[in-house]
């Protein structure tokens, strides 16, 4: 099978774990990607010590787009806010486990996008994923 | 230089000889096969040698200069734009302007026109399947003039309606926009008959020729329409420049779009004198060793016979529309075969085009996936985005069959 | 590659070598002596190559494509971008737009920075050594927009005069826009001073870097400007692409330019989002080829070394002022050599131009003769025209006396 | 001596033949090249059949443009209206005897131009001359 397509990615596509939405919660937010259509929602609950208890995303778009979503919605259930906040798109990338090139990456990289967003607003982050 | 065995056919491998990218590997082992020349073609080695060759023998700046490179080059830059001219039949080169795109020529028009012609009440007539670049600058001086814009519908199978349209002409749209085919669906759009019925109504016609000047004979004077936009770089010429065609009387009346040097003719602290055509549109040092490049393209494409690549290419989309249609869940978009350009837009079942695009790119066929700046047109698809394969006179069948192996590849990965 | 013999020196030798069309002869037997850098420069087989080689093996359109060669396309175009930003001192990538040359990176202010900031009863302050490229398009959008424009005068040896500049800083203008080199008297501008005069004014401060930026060091920090517009065929590169450096904000702020594909986030029938920096000013396909160029130039240039090229070119014109005024009816116009880039325009008794450079050019020699695109500046020194030797990191001092044996053998005709 | 410089384009530049102005005129027209400063007039006198029987130029610019209104309007004298009109732009060139390139066509041009407008306005030129 193709790298990009490891089984692990196909696989989440297929059978996201972390699908849904959560009412009430605590953070959310959604955005698109125009250029391919590309669309996540992500929701949040956090404890009174500002660690994440519970996370859902919904929305639609490629492979790479939904299994990155679903795999950093898993992943985030348990930080602090303040480690939610320094989650690098390294990390992610790391996590992903495959090579992307540019218009790729934006399409893996919108989860955390609106992960961040939803957390801390979208203006702060605007400068470095414009600039991916 | 291929030359077509007979009036009517394209020696496609002895064309392929020319490409030098075409030899590629898109990794060890794997061939190059390209299937996005609607975005831009690829060049044959004629063009990008001419191109070289003029830097490295005669490039000058043009116009005004007296001394021999100068003239030398001055010479080869209008020597271009009257190949350029001839290739899409106008009267005069003075009614080629060079500018950096197909994009530019359509802005060109929306502001140095729009400004002079349009205001508050008037209409400007586009259809749903045009390409950006013949809706944002429309967009742009409709919000500054206050006029509107309406968009002639479709018919079922892609087609441009021609009822409606003419019953939108019934509000006497100024101006008429419209493309000669669509890079998406691949429409062919009858031209001299919507200019014909357009200028019935009282309004000037421009055509967005990005997609047909490259890959059949477009004549200006027979279809008689008044603009023409087109770039050079799907024609197998040079980024960086494309051309607008105007009808004289237009162009001569139409106030210059930028300002600066070799569009005067006097300057003076207070005021300025526009220059003639079309150096009136032509501000600052022109694309001169692109002018080149588009000069050669032509010459190149004209050598082969726009017929014969017109007519490979429709063998290709019959061929690709046929096996295409055999994948199972893949729909192709727009109208039949022989309505249509060398395009051939589609979905397959729910893969997301970028994934489709992925896979055959691992296989080395390079197509396109998204709205390819067409959102309006998905829009009414209701499709985020399509992937698109386009071909061009050095594609072959064997390409083809490759595209359908790789569908079926995809397919297998999402299964 | 020529790599200078010591920090400061160039090895004009070697650096002869990489241009081919320095090989040249114009006729039998008659060596090019190309003195007229200053309207357009030759370009080095590093950047041609880069061109070729890049169409040949990793051409496609940029931006949105997934496949193989979009990507390395893309790779190599936005890298281009961020070298030409490092050369100009840009914080970001991202304030670097490429245009066509340096007129449509002025025009481009003009109209959306012009249309969102200016109208009736506001200033634009130039200088009266401006190019016809940092006139007409503020006469265009003054007659559209109502504003009025001056232009600050120059000392008897024609330098910027600072203290009638800061008088009319002291009508607040809303722009003021100089260059940093003036193409006919080679004056060069003192801009930090002047840009920081007239932001304490409250002016926007564009500055026309097309002659400066391939001839010394420019840095848009240091120097605290807000505009910079330069070409890439004055430095190296090739036709067809320029580039404008705007401060983050004010770009961020600027309304686009042209309309079309690339330069929206998203378009629907109704309306469209403009995309993000420096997207959306690039409507359509951008000048790709050219933007490798580009990129070749500027990596061509700074591995010589900008200080080592202005020092080479000081000493040229150094030189040539030295032996111009020593030919009898000669009279060379710009201030003295300190105060001075590569470029020395001049009149030769009452001979005419023309005259002057089709006999130079009957010997080789390639100088320029008209108004430059500098009217109302030869109206100002009440000059028709003016002869124009300019030189560049290829010029020896071998070339200049040339170019005085050929003054001589022009007296003689007109004896 | 250069062959554009034929001994006869630097004679009549520095000794002129035909320069002046004649007042009255039947026929004048002023016209210059911006691009160099060639400024070129042109007066002529026409009899009762139409015969021009006296010229005279005045202006300033580059000796083609000079030497060219000299030579022109010397040959003009005893033609009929007709035969100016059907002057053409090779004769002249042909007249002038030198290999030009198109900015100094444009030189030796003007004068042409200069005459034709005089003789019939300038419209039905623009066309013939802008083209050069
Ligand atoms: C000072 C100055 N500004 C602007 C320009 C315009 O440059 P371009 O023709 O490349 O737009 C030039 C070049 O002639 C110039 O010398
Ligand atoms: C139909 C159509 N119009 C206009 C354009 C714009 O062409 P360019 O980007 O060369 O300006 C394109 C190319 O993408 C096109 O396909």
């Amino acid at each position: 099978m193709d790298d990009l397509y490891r089984e692990q990615i196909i696989d989440r596509y297929k059978n996201p774990q972390m699908r849904g939405n959560l009412d009430p919660h605590d953070y959310s937010y959604e955005d698109d990607n125009p250029l391919c259509g590309d669309r996540i929602r992500m929701d949040l609950r956090v404890d009174g010590s500002g660690r994440v208890t519970e996370a859902a995303f919904s929305g639609e778009g490629c492979a790479i787009s939904q299994a990155s979503a679903d795999l950093l919605t898993e992943k985030v259930v348990g930080m602090s806010l303040d480690e939610v906040k320094s989650y690098t798109k390294d990390e992610l990338i790391e996590m992903l486990g495959i090579d992307l090139g540019p218009v790729r990456l934006k399409c893996a990289l919108l989860s955390l996008k609106v992960l961040k967003a939803g957390v801390y607003g979208l203006d702060e982050l605007e400068e470095e994923l414009a600039a991916l | 230089m291929a030359v077509p065995q007979t009036l009517d056919t394209l020696d496609v491998g002895a064309i392929r000889k020319d490409f030098p990218i075409l030899k590629r590997e898109t990794q060890e082992g794997v061939q190059l096969v390209y299937l996005d020349s609607a975005a831009s073609s690829q060049k044959p080695e004629q063009v990008i040698h001419a191109m070289s060759r003029f830097y490295e023998t005669e490039y000058s700046n043009v116009h005004r200069g007296i001394h021999t490179l100068a003239e030398e080059a001055t010479a080869a830059f209008e020597s271009a734009r009257d190949r350029v001219a001839e290739f899409v039949g106008a009267e005069s080169s003075r009614q080629i302007v060079f500018t950096r795109n197909a994009t530019e020529a359509i802005n060109l028009v929306a502001n140095s026109w729009g400004r002079a012609n349009l205001g508050e009440g008037d209409l400007v007539l586009l259809t749903q399947m045009e390409h950006h670049s013949n809706i944002v600058p429309w967009q742009m001086m409709a919000s500054e003039l206050g006029f509107k814009i309406e968009y002639a519908p479709m018919t079922d199978d892609q087609r441009i309606d021609l009822a409606e349209y003419g019953a939108l002409l019934e509000r006497q749209p100024k101006l008429v926009g419209f493309t000669q085919m669509s890079n998406v669906l691949g429409t062919i759009n009858p031209v001299a008959e919507m200019a014909e019925m357009a200028h019935a109504a009282g309004a000037v016609v421009l055509v967005d020729g990005a997609q047909s000047v490259p890959h059949m004979v477009v004549n200006v004077a027979d279809l008689d329409i008044d603009f023409l936009a087109f770039s050079a770089h799907k024609l197998c010429g040079p980024s960086g420049i494309g051309a607008l065609y105007g009808r004289r009387e237009l162009l001569e009346e139409m106030p210059p779009f930028m300002g600066g040097g070799e569009m005067i003719k006097r300057v003076q602290f207070d005021a300025f004198v526009a220059a003639e055509l079309p150096s009136k549109f032509e501000a600052g040092t022109p694309p001169i060793a692109q002018a080149i490049g588009f000069g050669a393209a032509v010459d190149y494409l004209s050598k082969l016979g726009m017929p014969a690549i017109r007519q490979h290419e429709q063998e290709m989309i019959e061929r690709a529309l046929e096996q295409l249609e055999e994948v199972p869940g893949v729909r192709v978009y727009g109208p039949a075969a022989e309505h249509k350009g060398g395009v051939a837009a589609f979905t397959l079942a729910d893969t997301h085009p970028h994934d489709v695009a992925q896979i055959l790119d691992r296989r080395g066929i390079a197509v396109r996936a998204g709205h390819h700046c067409a959102m309006p047109l998905h829009e009414k698809l209701g499709l985020p985005a399509t992937t698109r394969a386009s071909f061009y006179l050095y594609n072959t069948p064997e390409e083809i069959d490759s595209l359908i192996e790789g569908l079926y590849a995809v397919r297998e990965v999402f299964a």
